[in-house]
């Protein structure tokens, strides 16, 4: 009888105690906000279509992450509280996943799939719309100054400049060495808005444009050869990483994916690394990423500055952009010069924002295309903010 | 015992500190603006001119040797001739095209998960292959 | 002449040195016994199409793990005596690829790949047969149960216990977590009851179930909206997951993947989730567990009990499942009242035990099809067992 | 030298304290099929419950907003609704039809391993793709 | 501060001392060449008076028992029974075959890459699906 | 205006301190060697189709590692100086894949995928040809008792001796285990010479052989049941294991992909295998190997006499293939005579030199195909020169 009511006792304790290890008893405000957070996400990806490779990955991994079990805190390997299950855990699945984030693994190895995807004709075709793809490249250093000004660190500073370079794997490459962590609250915002170029680059675009700037028309872009083709890469991974070593493990791979594809003897290779490799890089990026924006360590007023600061930085790289084209025009023949509706495209959303050249060039003028022209500058920001990226771990790694 | 691969909280290297004295030199980010953007812009010229120089060249010098010795991809080449205009016309009308093969596509899909193997009914790899009287 | 006899002498041997190396010197009754196991997995997989994705790749493997070398002890990084071959000897490839199972990384993986696969609908149209596969968990705490008064350890008892949830990655990761040195015999136990549920569950099902209740017809399921689908995976994980925290790993993937197939806008992601990505797993957890089985390790008399064990929990775990829907029943009216004969799908090899139900179920009513019905408590069996590896965790890691 | 990632016997987590003492006091196993059974059950019910209620809700409500933003959706719904009887006859239907497929499949993959190029004669990813005189 | 595996120089296994040894008493290599070929040799003579075993056995007993049980197989093998002769013909075929093949494959690709959605057009996989106005 | 002046004295400097870190203020000769080098295997396999999967990754593997940026020399963890960009820093992305080449995980993957793509029917069907599959690694210890005398160490010479088996992977794995200081040397030089097989080999054919031995017709081979393609795998692997259990890596590998390809209800796994998954490593092992080919380790006399010992051992190995031929013809009745124009094809760079036996028998007789009996100690020569491998490190490992 006795033991029998040491049994009850102990079936209570334990079921008690289990009870309050469930999330229900340790979810805070904090963690009701970054599940809302989880939630819009998903719902854009699904319901508007905003980038859901990359949205609902890291949506569902923000639900993941805030699941506010006990014990979180108990993160050494040797730990016996350790429970092996949050994402900052060392032992659990989540943790070994977080590797490629944390130490820039993944980065790189989406760079390989997007070389091997890109084609950089439009930019072989016409070279000097490269330069309008470095000009918005100034986002990422207003965003860098502006970060400076609201007290972050120079390390910090620099990851979050970063964001001006539309580039989600580059923006956590740079932030996983820099400041690590900061990479959930920086992917987040990279990837929210390049989501919204649609939304921030027009009414910049039509407030820095005349109308008779508008209506330029550009001379179709020539054909490209087989040979430029193959050439672009190897020249173009040997002369930007001569400039700027740091850079290597984007832009490196990048032409390697690149010239994996335009070499075509090697098109299994290249299929694969933009088919199935990129695949399952995207799905442990997106899903670490989400899970790394615990609630308490990501509900921070630098969080919100990262978030201000992205908008920003998105403004000024059209700004960059855009103004670019009308002084680089002053310089160009009649019949050469370039329209400005497509110096947003520099801010390297591929192809977001060359859609957004193409769609309000039509509003101004349907017969004048303008989609083909702002690849170039599209594929050249992405080039441009791997540049900028080594030029901001030269200094500040 | 099996092994396992220690993990440690030591051994990171130490990092911030030129970004710190960088920092306190440029306390407003101009120079590293300035710096920055010189560089971008030198790595892209240096690009542009190549690219510039190539195309040239190569409607010169090198397009005729490579036609002599690689005939096929010359071929190959002819077809892709086409004027710049054409090519914005024809991506427009593939992206239309995307739209409606989008419609199709999705029809296709919803079949093909209906009928192939993998769904539903076999939806775990170690699900048995044979039951004994089915 | 002296240094050609002193040659000739080196060359003998040598050669009789590698000869005393060779697998023919060193093997044993035991590894004979191990690779007659494999030959009968491979034989199995092959000739009657049992479970092939598996039992090739574990029946390979265990022919690899038993191949007896000399010097297999040596086992430390930097023994210069370990020739990096075995499993358990570090620098060997398959003691790298062995870490995804030693350390229950694979697991979660395959659940990704799962969810990316699994249809809820059979259990979103008719959730009140979530219950049957929550009561066929029965199987795992009868075994854990069993296993105690055998003798087994608490965390071995646990282990062996989610034998019963029918599930092999889940199976593999709580033992890599509760009891690594019995991974194998639990890994290849589970998988071999798996195989042979349609031998096993017909006679309980026939001795638990009188002759009308095996003619009960069940409503045809209603019909399942997109954003009902859409919805599972998200509320399935919060719910699941805010219970159980310890489930995470394992229920924060099967959604992630679920939640990737029904999105719809995320194919490519879930068609790699549960394509080459799922493929590749498997091949490498098959051929690990498989040679994790070392003779030396394996053969001993807690293997033997695993065995006996892993088939008491499929049985109580199918009278688990029949008996509660014999019991639900008593509460349901008529016309709702479900058929004891999905009961055994709530044991959750999909869609093996799903299958039983219907060919039990025809061979009392040619009209009758379970099929549908049954595939409900089947995949709310893997939720489940997943559920209750969380408790075990909870409780004893 | 290169760096390597050092393999340690020691730093593992001390598991197993807290499964002897569960043990201890609860050495038949009966308390642990107990709560955990309990456990188990409530998540699923709390599930069931749910989704219990939200279909109810998304038929009376949900279905007609959602019906009013994304028609497109709704017409593959309209598709969908088909019998469950009828369901599990083609589900029938499309085992059997698997069957024969299989069949079909297998003579499709025979003709293809004869016919693609990654078979026997280059068999090797590194083989030579041109010798010179043939 | 985040966990990180340690990356350390030290730990790896002390090799070479075996080969040194051995070096010593076979300066020259050729113990090493007679040895290593007759264990390659020993390995493959072992495995060709196997095949040689299995093939006639299998010809008078095991191919028998095999098909009764399993009917099917042995169905597909008769297919497969045509002579060396011609194999060697048709593998020459084929690859006569996969040249023609090949050009069509590349005709169909460029196609391909030009009509499918993953091309210029939406070339990162976090390109938008659509924009507002378009 | 001090500091003003102090600004633009902090900027100049700062900016020549970048240029002193571009490459181009830190490259030599040994760089511009490397890169043309590089720049030349991409044209072979470009512009001639020489094993374009494996020379594209090496050679833009070879650009990137001789991008010769400042501070490459700190490449521990914890060294401030660490920019984490070359492939012997810690940390940086090429050091986190080169582990697979350094530890020798890579090849055995491959070997996998190699096993789901070989058809080894031709050696089946005639198993007296694996002994010309034996004979050819002769290649292997001739070019190990070559570099002894050129003063390498027992250990490097194994390595380097390697390349005689004509098996990138094999070479690798080995040279990892033996001198993994010599794995970029080895790699190149092993690719370079199957590259080459074409060329090396004929002159050696056609001086060893007289004109009535190449006009010798073989037997066509009779036909292989699938029960003996099932067998193969699992026994090739037991026997060759049993004697060399030091090639268990390679072999288990081979053949357990062999069992998947041939077990026929494991399709989907050995299409991954032989499809995207040696794909992934295909690219990540040619990419590291090439950028390990870093200037200052790389050009050395050591590599020098790799090339020399590489184009010997490919000499010896088809002398040791076509006289073994001739030698057992003496032993064969008349009508069984093999054709020693099949000698050569026991190096197997896979189907090369099978091709080479086919081109040059078709010299001499139109009629007499040689391909499918060249097929089988073609595949014969890769068991045996992974046996040769186990073979070298269990006596220098
Ligand atoms: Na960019
Ligand atoms: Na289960
Ligand atoms: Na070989």
């Amino acid at each position: 009888m006795d033991t029998s009511r040491n049994f009850w006792t102990f079936l209570s304790n334990h079921l008690f105690s289990f009870l309050g290890e469930t999330a229900f008893m340790n979810f805070t405000m904090g963690h009701v906000v970054m599940i809302i957070i989880g939630l819009i996400l998903i719902f854009l990806a699904i319901a508007k279509g905003f980038e859901p490779m990359l949205l609902i990955p890291i949506g569902f991994g923000i639900l993941i992450g805030n699941i506010p079990f006990a014990g979180a805190e108990h993160i050494l390997s040797d730990d016996p509280e350790n429970l092996q299950i949050g994402i900052y855990q060392s032992g659990s699945v989540m943790n070994y996943l977080y590797f490629g984030v944390r130490y820039g693994v993944y980065p790189p190895l989406i760079f390989l799939g997007i070389g091997a995807m890109t084609d950089f004709s439009a930019l072989i075709s016409n070279p000097k719309l490269m330069l309008v793809g470095a000009a918005a490249q100034l986002g990422i250093f207003g965003a860098y100054a502006a970060a400076l000004a609201l007290g972050f660190s120079p390390s910090e500073a620099g990851a979050i400049g970063i964001i001006g370079g539309a580039d989600g794997p580059t923006a956590i490459f740079v932030a996983s060495k820099l400041a690590p962590e900061l990479v959930g609250a920086i992917a987040v915002s990279a990837y929210s808005y390049m989501a919204l170029v649609p939304v921030i680059q027009p009414p910049v675009m039509r407030l820095l444009t005349t109308k008779k700037e508008r209506l330029i028309r550009m001379k179709p872009p020539r054909t490209v050869s087989k040979l430029e083709k193959i050439l672009f890469p190897i020249i173009g991974m040997l002369f930007t990483c001569f400039i700027v070593p740091a850079a290597i493990p984007l832009l490196g791979m990048l032409f390697f994916g690149n010239l994996l594809k335009e070499s075509t003897v090697t098109k299994r290779l290249a299929d694969t690394a933009k088919g199935q490799m990129i695949d399952i890089i995207t799905i442990l990026i997106g899903l670490t990423v989400g899970a790394s924006t615990q609630a308490t360590t990501f509900l921070t007023a630098k969080s919100v500055g990262i978030f201000g600061l992205g908008a920003c930085s998105f403004i000024v790289a059209t700004f960059g952009g855009v103004m670019f084209v009308k002084i680089f025009n002053l310089f160009l023949k009649e019949g050469n010069k370039i329209n400005p509706l497509i110096g947003n495209a520099g801010v390297s959303a591929v192809p977001a924002s060359a859609r957004v050249s193409q769609v309000i060039g039509l509003q101004y003028d349907k017969t004048n295309h303008l989609l083909m022209h702002a690849m170039g500058p599209n594929v050249a920001g992405v080039i441009g903010s791997a540049v900028a990226a080594g030029v901001l771990l030269s200094f500040l790694f | 015992m099996l092994s396992t691969l220690l993990i440690v909280e030591a051994g990171e290297r130490v990092a911030g500190k030129s970004a710190e004295e960088f920092g306190k030199m440029d306390p407003t980010g101009i120079a590293m603006a300035m710096i920055a953007m010189s560089i971008v812009f030198s790595a892209l010229i240096f690009l542009y001119f190549t690219f510039k120089y190539i195309a040239k060249l190569y409607n010169i010098d090198l397009k005729k040797r490579f036609r002599k010795s690689r005939p096929d991809i010359e071929h190959t080449e002819a077809h892709e001739e086409i004027s710049g205009e054409t090519l914005a016309a024809i991506s427009l009308a593939l992206n239309l095209y995307h739209q409606q093969m989008q419609g199709l596509e999705d029809a296709v899909i919803t079949f093909k998960n209906a009928a192939k193997s993998y769904s539903p009914w076999s939806s775990k790899i170690y699900g048995l292959r044979k039951s004994p009287n089915n």
